[in-house]
């Protein structure tokens, strides 16, 4: 319908995500899209498909639309601070999620999930299911994206504790399921010998699962993710995969959502501070039923 | 003409028109094709011959009219369906893939196949078997980009005898042929007539012609102007209905003396890489300002080489050149524009004319200087310049903005002609300007060179035909495998040029 | 004319021999490259040079080992397809759609997996014929053609999964729909099926190309297109069939890609046109048509293959993996270049007998 | 012989400024587009058609603009750059790099932002140098000489930054560096410097094409090369100078971009080629060269721009988004097509002399 004048609690509130054709962000922008609504908002939904430039286009529509507040998933830590200045000097808030920009006190709030915690969580499981003692493989994201060195670094300071594992390699595979399954087959046959893999999501988690399935090396080779996606999920449930870390996406989008709410009403966000870490759950085949909706795991 | 039907009539086009936009190429044209005859078409550029000759092969459709084959009137829908009917083209223009091989060449479209696809083999000695009957040495597997010009030509020669054809029509199939190829061609021409097998021949090359030819016509402007067989006929009489003029052929320009030597050439020499022979042996040639110079030569003599290593686009191996007594060694083509020598090549599409730009942007392509100040081309000045010169070479055109593709021939090749003029040369080489234009236009090509000649421009060009050397050129040089074999003064007679690059071939 | 000289073509080029030696040179080269690249990743490591390692690598050039064949043929052809990837993309998505089965009037219909391959092919061969008609008969240039379906069928994907990835492609048994994974996890001999089907298509392609009419008109259409016509080839129908055998390839690929993976996501393929064409062209392909062959592509899409997973077992990052793409492609076909440059444009003149 | 076809000649690329027929019909597709695009989202949404919005999206259409008359050169000449995108991205890394100050000896320099901005378009103009020696005296194909040099220069930009991203440009007062952001941040009575910068690029290209010997040249060497060589244009010099001039508009494009983006990230102007390429096509550009003009190109630009920021203000998915500027491209160009239709077939390649 047409765009009544923005009183707060009733106005156009733009959702900035990642990319929608990785169900983690789609899940992001839906839920987010769904409290917003739920609120009495109107919404817009795009993708900055983790172009600075796209996002960065992307704000100043939500400017030409005089959106009430953005919602956004920035696209790289360095790279999207200007982009957000450009929606403050707009005199826009802008609620961060998911990702974090590296400077304070721009954002009213940047809702991500805690993901050294995660990566300990889940390199704690890791070693519980492995063993310690053996050679192990870790699948990385893109280098451009801080979490894949997080991730890295949360795994690493877990397992340097075991002397008895050594990580034989690691290869880079962009968080793509294909590239993971070419990096896995790669990585098997320079190490035949190992026992686990560790990956920086879940993609390449299941990339590494079909690659382990045809070389029939599944059985002996377990693997753990990162994200806790429906996809991964179904594979915990199905035994192929170990564990997967869930990042609390859906608590901590429709806390963006109504922090961003509560600040337009009342001009303040009512949460402590400006960075808040949302903790990760981990997934096994324990708590699989309690998953009722993507990225959602039920109390 | 009858208007009944003919028993010797085999294919007959009645009343066809043709109109591609605003063009009338055909204008009610009724022709016919005699069996077991061969029936010259003769007629100008743009008169419309190819165009009727695409009509009658299926290649395209008449607006008008119809096409009357062994008295009942058919549609051809395509070459397919014209080959199928026993009508076989060989077109003006080469239309060979260069990147296969004679064989696939000569089949292609009309594969000899068997169970498990293209019998290659069946292919390849009927292939061999046409290259002996035209007495070519070419193997059928070479690729076709190997081959000389001629050769190919040769090429499309046999595809179009491999169709067993009834009716055979050959669109200029010499422009690239040697004199002994044109003889074993008419060779195979009489033995198919004989076997009953029609032909229409169309050529620029008059005298070769009538030694071939059963019944004449004339096109002129789309429409037919005259008709009579071999008996009624000579030069005199197709030249007339042609261009509907007396044709002079033009003499040498007289009445001023020659300037210094414009151009010198001495020793020079210019390798084939690929197979390390010299295409052009130690030759030496001076030109002086104001002397028009012939150079006359076979297919092969390297004429093209001699000419293109002079203007800078080939290296020589060997010798200098000097423009005005300064030594051209070593500069660019661009170089030696500036310095007053000029080229206008032999094949005016590939590197005559940018088919994208207009008329008048081709004529000051090499010319730009002289209308840019401050960096910027002046447009006033240009047009002017295009003016000028569209007037000074005698372009027909509808402007300098028309586009280079709507002029006929002999008027592009005017366009290339006229762009190296407009830079002010004081030595033009022109390789062949006169193929495949008209009587008329290569008349006017001449004369218009005499006329630069006398006003001091020192001019070479080079021919295949004979009759051209004896026009407008002061010296005569013949060329053979490289090497200047004989020179003579504008009173030689034909049979001496010819005898001259005869001798060199067999010595 | 009186005075006939008889010249006579000049010593005629040795026929088969010189093909084949010049035919050599060529490939030679990307023959070269390819034994570089064994011998300097086998010296570096102990596991390149392996059987295991070998079958890996060719299971991986498959997929766009495949999808190089199509790109050949429509290359040979004069044109190019910059929608292979996104077509396998989407047919992929295809697919995995289908493996979920149709629901038609109420009832839940569940192919089984040959169907769902067939209707995948075909759904691919047209959205080639799609390329295939806006290049042949609305005249659009291929690039511009291509790049737009390209974008359509990208989308076109996550539309249909709104961004999400088909994950239960094993079919059940109850439903007689199992077995899609074969394509992807089998073995012959050790063989990934992957392997032998590109392996088939190859051969196939190579038949076409070489023993057939079709072959022949391809090529003569991509070297003249005109002449071809003039010659009665059907030029526009083997312009669109070059598209929809393209398209054909790149639902092969899109099959066996999902069936490695065991599911089938929008974004699959991304980017994959480049590597074709890289591999194309490594091969000795020109890009203006007329000119290439089956071998030399494979061997191409064998260098690509062979360097990038032999960069990541020696453990080259992957930043460094994105430069030697690139210098490689471009050093490839600089040596193509020279072999170009003296390719005999004119027979020497020396062609009259002494 | 003659060629007798009635041959249209294209756009003829100014000097002889009469306004033809043709030229109106060909960009009036492209015009007509806009208009259509302007009036669909003006009623679509209140906020499209306002003075503030239109400068948004024109500071939006700058950067891919830019990279577009570098590529219309490119294009002009015959050849195809697919290297910007990464040129750009580099380009933006290199200028990010040295604003953090270069250790020479011991000592940093802190060079001004002139410098900078200097050295990164001359930094822009070497890499497009190295395309254009590649094509021009390599014989590369353009095709494959921009497709290596875009992975290698990504490659490049992802080496000098390790993969992260530079934000702090800054500059400091004490180091006399700042007003890097000046670029994007600044306007000039309202309309963004990126906008002006395009302006400015734009006219200089299009008296360049259109009054200056290097314009005729291009067009010329794009028509027909061995012509344009024999009339003793410097053809190669012009090849070369196209892509260096290409590589220097990406510069450009990269240095607005980082600055308006304040921070420059190794994956800058992914894929930006094929927008660029899209733009000079639907703005009636020949990819064979020789036909197109500087007017169409930007027509082209805005077009792309103004609908994908339509789409994005309305609200469309970002699915259907990629669907539609599929679609808008083939559309665009199929209308193009009827002009091409009439366009001459090429020359076979080996005609006989006329
Ligand atoms: N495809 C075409 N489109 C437009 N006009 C054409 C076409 N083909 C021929 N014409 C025109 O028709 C006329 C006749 O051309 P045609 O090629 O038949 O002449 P020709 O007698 O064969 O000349 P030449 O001796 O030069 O071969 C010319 O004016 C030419 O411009
Ligand atoms: N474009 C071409 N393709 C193939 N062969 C060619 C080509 N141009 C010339 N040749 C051949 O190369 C050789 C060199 O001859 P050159 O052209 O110098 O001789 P010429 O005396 O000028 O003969 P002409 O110009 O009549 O062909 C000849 O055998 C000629 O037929
Ligand atoms: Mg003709
Ligand atoms: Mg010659």
């Amino acid at each position: 319908g047409p765009a009544h004048a923005a009183p707060a609690a009733d106005g156009l509130m733009t959702i900035i995500v990642n990319d929608p054709s990785n169900p983690y962000w789609l899940a992001e922008g839906n839920i987010a899209e769904a409290e917003a609504r739920k609120l009495g908002y109107k919404t817009s939904v795009s993708a900055s498909k983790g172009d600075t430039n796209t996002e960065s286009n992307l704000i100043d529509t939500a400017i030409t639309n005089h959106s009430v507040a953005i919602i956004l998933d920035p696209a790289n830590a360095n790279g999207s601070i200007g982009a957000v200045k450009k929606a403050i000097a707009a005199n826009i808030p802008v609620f961060l999620v998911n990702a974090e920009i590296n400077q304070a006190g721009l954002a009213k709030a940047q809702l991500v999930s805690n993901n050294a915690q995660g990566a300990a969580l889940g390199a704690t499981r890791w070693v519980k299911l492995v063993g310690q003692k053996g050679n192990y493989v870790e699948l990385l994201g893109a280098p451009s994206d801080n979490n894949a060195a997080t991730r890295s670094n949360g795994y690493n300071t877990v397992l340097s504790q075991y002397p008895g594992l050594k990580k034989v390699g690691s290869q880079v595979a962009n968080w793509d399921r294909t590239q993971g399954h070419d990096k896995m087959q790669n990585l098997l046959q320079a190490h035949p010998d190992i026992i686990g893999v560790i990956s920086g999501n879940d993609d390449m988690a299941l990339g590494a699962i079909a690659a382990l399935k045809e070389a029939g090396k599944l059985s002996s080779v377990k693997v753990g993710g990162f994200d806790g996606s429906p996809d991964a999920v179904a594979a915990v449930k199905a035994g192929e995969l170990q564990y997967t870390v869930l990042q609390p996406v859906a608590v901590f989008s429709a806390k963006a959502v109504d922090e961003a709410d509560h600040f337009l009403k009342t001009g303040k966000t009512g949460a402590a501070s400006e960075k808040q870490l949302f903790n990760c759950v981990l997934i096994t085949k324990a708590n699989t039923d309690k998953y009722t909706a993507p990225f959602t795991l039920s109390k | 003409m009858s208007e009944a039907f003919e028993p010797g009539v085999v294919l007959a086009a009645r009343d066809i028109v043709k109109t591609y936009g605003a063009t009338r190429a055909l204008k009610g044209v009724n022709f016919e094709i005699h069996r077991g005859k061969v029936t010259t078409l003769f007629g100008e550029n743009g008169a419309g011959k190819s165009t009727l000759m695409k009509i009658l092969s299926g290649v395209t459709t008449p607006t008008s009219g119809e096409i009357v084959l062994d008295g009942t009137p058919v549609t051809f829908a395509s070459t397919v369906d014209a080959r199928d009917r026993g009508v076989s083209i060989i077109h003006q223009e080469l239309s060979l893939a260069p990147n296969m091989s004679v064989r696939d060449n000569i089949f292609l479209g009309r594969e000899i196949r068997t169970a498990t696809g293209v019998d290659y083999a069946e292919e390849t000695r009927q292939a061999a078997a046409l290259m002996r009957e035209l007495e070519e040495d070419i193997d059928p597997a070479t690729p076709v980009e190997e081959l000389r010009l001629g050769q190919q030509q040769i090429v499309e020669i046999a595809r179009a005898l491999s169709v067993n054809a009834r009716i055979l029509i050959m669109d200029e199939p010499t422009s690239a042929l040697s004199a002994s190829e044109v003889e074993v061609l008419f060779k195979v021409i009489r033995d198919l007539t004989s076997r009953g097998v029609s032909i229409v021949y169309i050529s620029h090359h008059l005298e070769e012609a009538l030694q071939i030819t059963d019944y004449a016509v004339v096109l002129r402007d789309g429409a037919m102007t005259a008709t009579a067989d071999r008996s009624a006929i000579d030069l005199e009489w197709i030249v007339r209905h042609m261009v509907g003029e007396h044709y002079d052929r033009g003499s040498p320009p007289t009445g001023y003396a020659f300037g210094d030597v414009a151009l010198s050439v001495s020793g020079a020499s210019v390798e084939d890489k690929n197979k390390g022979v010299l295409l052009v042996d130690n030759l030496s040639l001076d030109v002086r300002a104001g002397e028009i110079v012939c150079i006359y030569g076979l297919m092969g003599a390297g004429r093209t080489e001699l000419l293109e290593s002079i203007a800078g686009r080939v290296p020589l191996v060997g010798g200098d050149v000097r423009l005005l007594n300064r030594s051209l060694n070593g500069l660019s083509i661009a170089q030696r524009i500036d310095r007053g020598l000029v080229l206008v090549p032999e094949d005016r599409q590939r590197d005559g004319l940018v088919q994208t730009m207009s008329v008048g942007e081709n004529l000051t392509l090499a010319s730009i200087a002289s209308f840019v100040r401050n960096l910027l081309t002046q447009p006033g000045k240009e047009k002017s310049i295009v003016q000028d010169s569209i007037r000074d070479v005698h372009i027909k055109t509808a402007g300098g903005k028309a586009a280079i593709g709507s002029l006929s021939g002999g008027n592009q090749q005017k366009v290339v002609i006229g762009k190296m003029l407009a830079t002010g040369p004081k030595v033009i080489l022109l390789d062949e300007p006169s193929r495949g234009i008209d009587i008329g236009a290569k008349a006017e090509v001449f004369r218009l060179l005499a006329e630069k000649a006398s006003q001091g421009l020192a001019v070479v060009y080079s021919t295949s035909e004979v009759q051209e050397c004896l026009s407008v050129a002061h010296r005569i040089i013949v060329m053979s495998k490289g090497r200047i074999t004989a020179e003579f003064g504008p009173d030689v007679s034909k049979e001496d040029i010819m005898a001259a690059s005869g001798e060199a071939v067999v010595h | 004319m009186t005075n006939m000289q008889n010249i006579k073509a000049g010593p005629v080029p040795g026929g088969l021999r010189n093909i084949e030696i010049g035919r050599l040179l060529l490939e030679g080269r990307a023959f070269f490259a390819l034994i570089v690249i064994v011998a300097v990743f086998s010296a570096l490591s102990p596991n390149y040079f392996t059987l295991g390692n070998f079958l890996t690598m060719a299971s991986h050039v498959a997929i766009f080992g495949i999808l190089a064949v199509g790109m050949l043929l429509v290359i040979l052809n004069g044109g190019i397809d910059l929608s292979v990837g996104s077509t396998l993309g989407l047919c992929g998505v295809v697919a995995g759609f289908l493996m979920q089965g149709v629901t038609v009037g109420g009832y839940t219909l569940y192919p089984p997996v040959w169907v769902v391959a067939v209707l995948t092919c075909v759904f691919g061969a047209l959205i080639g014929l799609v390329n295939g008609v806006l290049v042949a008969r609305f005249k659009v240039p291929a690039f511009v053609a291509t790049l737009g379906v390209m974008y359509v069928a990208r989308g076109a994907a996550l539309l249909i999964t709104n961004g999400l990835t088909y994950n239960n492609l094993g079919g059940k048994p109850a439903l007689g729909n199992t077995g899609f994974d074969w394509l992807g996890f089998n073995h012959v001999f050790s063989v990934p099926i992957g392997v032998i089907v590109l392996a088939v298509i190859a051969i196939v392609a190579n038949v076409v190309l070489a023993r057939t009419a079709f072959g022949r008109w391809l090529y003569a259409s991509g070297g003249n297109e005109r002449a071809a016509e003039l010659a009665g080839v059907p030029v526009k129908r083997v312009q669109v069939s070059v598209y929809a055998l393209s398209g054909l390839c790149a639902a092969i690929a899109g099959l066996i890609l999902s069936s490695q993976l065991t599911s089938a996501g929008p974004t699959a393929g991304l980017s994959y046109e480049l590597t074709a064409i890289a591999a194309v062209v490594i091969g000795g392909a020109a890009l203006t048509g007329g000119r290439g062959t089956l071998r030399g592509t494979m061997l191409g899409a064998f260098v690509i293959g062979f360097l990038s997973d032999g960069l990541v077992i020696v453990g080259i990052s992957s930043y460094w993996q994105t430069v030697f793409t690139g210098a490689v492609i471009v050093l490839a076909v600089l040596l193509n270049a020279v072999q170009y440059k003296r390719r005999p444009k004119k027979l020497p003149k020396n062609a009259v007998p002494a």
